[in-house]
């Protein structure tokens, strides 16, 4: 299918925003505002954007340790995620989560995780609610190579391809596990062909070009809305920042892959192309960051006067109702 | 009343409950025929021999709007789930803000005595109560594993049901009407004077049997079961223990760190029930070791109606 | 390579062994001697022995619940088996084990275990101590298509495939995991489609075949003695009894599929083959079988004759010195 | 004497026993670069991520002679290998009658107090407590953690060492010269005459923060490291309660059957201790409940000085 100019844009401000957010984020993170494990998506925003641009608020997700892309790509609201990363009572676990769990039920955000390979059962579970209902709604879960190594991820694919569940692997492959290369811990030389061997249809694409990313998940959504089983959509990529913003292990990856990728910025390609196929202009582009910024500006001053929960409040939602 | 077995009162919690709501679904490794044929394959599923998956799947389904009852089979093989159990089911409601609602329904097998050795003899209750987040069921007779499934499938959040392997098919009187039985109620299974004697599980039934032979002695035995882990009826232990000055617990499981310990822990803790302690307390425990396969070696681990009376009369000073 | 004459009347007493032994072991069952948790290998019993005829006793091997096969052909005592399902003091884990937890460590048998799919990752640390050693020893698991579906296979899958370990997987796939058949269970259609999705070499052979078996092996085996990696051995075969002896589900299975693999007993055609192939006589097989009978009834005798642990024994064996 | 980390003082364990023994690999999904660049890359070995594999392959690579240390990292994996810890690490040597040995060294980190979050933030030692057949480990300090890992570098089973993960960067005094510390041996940390407090972890420095500041009062604490926790130094506890009279158990695990609950079990249960206690034993554990994200409500959750300082207060009687 070909890209409607407002598809585009949307797709770029998506993008755009993931980006601000987490550099605004990062510079409180520094500044020592923010504490805890946060996980950067900053290099992989087109793979949220391009598949979830095809997610209806009924189709649920499940995200993984480096979730702040899915979610804002879901359509959460930065506010509150900005809250949830402060630790605040706005926040949408109000402070229980943190940055790595972060959910919004009600927009089928289902939440990050930090297990590694551990949103993949649970997806496999959100999937067979969609089966069950029978509406043609699905499930995605985003998950990185290094998830593809635990066991639970063999089990999803063989739930998944016997079940004709209507999920969407979405695998973020960056290429590492913290400081670990995919071709030193995972056997196979390409992912797809573990889901391959299950029979699950697949395809690979360059995660950093947010058009193929969003048109493989175009085709592959309109087939699991079919009901004709699950799709693998594997996503290369890169993480520009270290595993996680405070790890005291030193980054090993090599400077120049980085470099590399570096220069494949999904965010900016893009903005380039639109540029050339004048969709957009400087102009449009500085009034969208503007508008971004502001948004993103907003959610930290939100976060920022947001109070504290009561120490107390930690005794509240052990139990559900 | 009529009488039904144990396994045949949880399978009619499962189908009155699963008759009320549509929305509901049953996983395990083997196919539970009635349920198969009344409710369909949709619903009720055969899963492959992946513990963690359908355990996370259930918290899937439950975070889509659908309960779930999973079944592990023996609670050793709960041991390849733990990762979905331990850091996702028992959590899930609370670190995102109980935002959402996770009923699930969890059932294993669990306790010795049938020559299962090591691996196939386990009752790790203690370590899903040391994980908070989920609720804790120890059912002992078919009135009361259908009372609180029940409960358990009305509840909006995981509930672990830990059921002896030996007792699925004990008989018991089972009403036709439709009951519950509240969580966090222990049942004074028979009242008494002398020693309160908290008994876990199988044990229940030992620990009455050494009641109804020690009563011929002129020792009267209050004998309590919690029914739930957690949340733990601790009021009733206490009240039972100040009434009693001692205390006997009686766990087939490993005793280090088991359920005995915190039941000790909590009624020692107490202050009007230290204050009436008359003895110290004793636990009657699986011993800590792995269960051995041999009769002569898996009853010597294993706790029996001996060792409680030798219990007994230990907290009365003889 | 061809068999040799003797060759071939080893494999055959092996199989005949693990029969005999079995079938004397069912009747003490049924008789009520025994109690426990017994899982027959009846109907597959020329896969351990045309695997293992190729292993020395420096190769170790891992294996499942249904292990008894195992054992004999790697060579153990069936006194002191037949000890341990008995749980006498003289069996091989003084009573401890029972028939799912028969071990021989001298021997290289590291132990037949009750969880579906847990010998994998174990086994795979018996073959990295081999690579360690670098005497082209080898390991070797026996699983059955059920642990197939458990996560720990694909991780030592994955593991055996990045570090070539000398790992023989052997998949023992008898079409069912207690009363739930693979079609129900496993979404690949061929099994082998897993390992080859991690470049593992492999073959799929006639279970009850015990020549192919032994041929399949004898290639795999020198291939790991080389170091070129792991090898995946699919046999496929069919058990003959109850999921084990005294299970309270009835077994579900087609009765004329049964039936049917019956009449490709591995035994009874082999018997039949070399019958007609002149390597065997029907005198000689009579003096074999009353060899192995008088073997399997010392062994038996053996175990009635043994005392039972005492009780306080249980309390030794917790921690090694 | 030198001051090192306790990281340090663990790695210098590990090279110590590397040196010396050949057959020992180590596993763990990232690289321990002084451990590679010694001692290579087919003993020092990055392991997909995958712990229940390396967990199992310790198992096998002990089978065939070989001594593992498989570090899992936050004890929060270790969940997703505990069949490979529970069903046969625990039991691999008794069930098999004890024919072989099996040499391991499992490492993980506990403990929350750095925003973590409910799953990154947990310290289930009692889990591991329950099931017979492990030994374990919980050191405090450098010169503990290299002292006790050297002894379960040549110990010939399963041990498992729970190390807080707030403690890797603390400094003490370490030895050059080569030393063990025996399992089963608590070490009495501040010798005192009124409360006896039994800390774990990270809580030991607590405890003795506490007992510096109350001795100002004229309240003298004896702060008690039990440094193993299977096999456990119940003498030493004992022994100091028949003298001071008074309990308090310091852990940050959660309350609930916790490793605390057993050692309150334990003493009270004991004659003699149960004879000479002359009040209540208090529990100052982490609270029943996930870890929140939040600092205010971590803070609230975990225990600390105040709190000990009540629990002490309350067993004097104030
Ligand atoms: C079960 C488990 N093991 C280890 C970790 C520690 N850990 C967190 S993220 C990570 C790497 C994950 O790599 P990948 O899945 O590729 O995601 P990426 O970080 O590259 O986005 C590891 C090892 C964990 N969180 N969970
Ligand atoms: C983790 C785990 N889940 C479930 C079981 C119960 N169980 C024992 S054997 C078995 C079937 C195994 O099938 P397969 O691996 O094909 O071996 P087979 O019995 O067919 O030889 C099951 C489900 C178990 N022992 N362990
Ligand atoms: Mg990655
Ligand atoms: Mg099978």
């Amino acid at each position: 299918m070909n890209l409607s100019k407002k598809q585009k844009i949307d797709l770029f401000n998506t993008m755009l925003t993931i980006r601000r957010f987490e550099e605004r984020l990062f510079d409180e993170f520094y500044a020592g505002s923010i504490t805890g494990f946060v996980h950067s998506y900053i290099g992989e925003e087109a793979i949220a954007t391009g598949v979830i641009a095809h997610l209806k608020k009924e189709d649920r997700i499940v995200s993984h340790h480096r979730g702040h892309g899915h979610c804002i790509a879901k359509g959460a609201d930065m506010k509150r995620m900005m809250a949830e990363i402060y630790g605040r009572k706005t926040g949408y676990c109000k402070g229980k989560g943190g940055s790595m769990h972060i959910a919004d039920f009600s927009i089928g955000m289902l939440g990050a995780d930090g297990i590694v390979g551990a949103g993949l059962p649970i997806a496999t579970g959100a999937s067979i609610a969609a089966q069950l209902e029978g509406k043609g709604n699905v499930a995605a879960v985003f998950f990185g190579d290094g998830a593809c190594q635990e066991g639970e991820f063999h089990e999803a694919l063989n739930l998944a391809s016997l079940w004709k569940l209507p999920l969407l692997f979405v695998c973020e492959n960056n290429g590492w596990g913290v400081n670990t290369s995919i071709g030193e811990s995972f056997g196979a030389k390409e992912i797809t062909r573990v889901p391959d061997a299950f029979h699950i249809a697949h395809k690979t694409v360059d995660g950093n070009d947010v058009e193929r990313v969003y048109q493989a998940a175009e085709k592959a959504v309109a087939r699991l809305r079919k009901g004709s089983g699950p799709f693998f959509l594997e996503c290369k990529t890169y993480r520009w920042h270290k595993h996680f913003l405070s790890d005291a292990l030193p980054d090993l990856r090599p400077k120049n892959e980085l470099e590399a990728w570096k220069k494949k910025c999904p965010v900016k390609a893009y903005e380039t192309k639109l540029l050339k196929q004048g969709i957009l202009t400087p102009k449009k582009i500085a009034a969208m960051n503007a508008k971004i910024m502001d948004a993103v500006e907003e959610a930290n001053q939100y976060a920022l006067a947001s109070p504290f929960p009561k120490p107390q409040d930690a005794l509240q939602d052990i139990y559900s109702k | 009343m009529r009488e039904i077995t144990y396994d045949q009162a949880a399978l009619e919690a499962i189908q009155e409950e699963f008759r009320r709501d549509p929305r509901t679904v049953h996983m395990a490794t083997d196919l539970p025929p009635e349920l198969r044929q009344e409710f369909g394959s949709d619903r009720i599923r055969v899963t492959p021999i992946a513990e963690n998956n359908f355990v996370g799947a259930s918290i899937g389904l439950a975070g889509s709007g659908f309960r779930t009852v999973a079944n592990i089979r023996m609670a050793t093989f709960g041991f390849v789930a733990l990762d979905q159990m331990m850091n996702h089911a028992a959590k899930i409601t609370y670190m995102f803000g109980g935002q959402a609602k996770f009923p699930i329904l969890y059932r294993m097998t669990v306790g010795g005595g049938f020559q299962g050795a090591a691996e196939h003899s386990i009752s790790p209750y203690s370590m899903y109560m040391n994980v908070p987040g989920l609720k804790i069921l120890l059912p002992t007779t078919p009135y009361d594993v259908k009372g609180l499934l029940k409960t358990a499938l009305r509840d909006n959040n995981p509930v672990v049901s830990f059921e002896h392997f030996l007792l699925g098919g004990t008989i018991g009187e089972v009403p036709e009407k439709e009951y519950f039985i509240p969580f966090g109620k222990a049942d004074i299974k028979r009242k008494g004077t002398d020693v309160t004697v908290v008994a876990l599980a199988k044990m229940v039934h030992e620990a009455l049997a050494v009641a109804e032979e020690l009563a011929g002695k002129g020792i009267s035995l209050e004998v309590i079961d919690p029914r739930t882990l957690i949340p733990f009826d601790k009021q009733t232990v206490i009240r039972s223990v100040k009434k009693t000055g001692r205390l006997v617990v009686v766990d087939e499981a490993c005793q280090t760190c088991g359920a005995a310990a915190e039941i000790i822990a909590f009624t020692t803790s107490d202050k009007s029930a230290f204050g009436k302690l008359k003895s110290a307390p004793v636990r009657v425990c699986g011993m800590d070791i792995p269960i051995p396969f041999s009769p002569p070696m898996e009853k010597f681990a294993l706790p029996d109606k001996k060792k409680i009376i030798r219990a007994v009369m230990n907290v009365l000073g003889d």
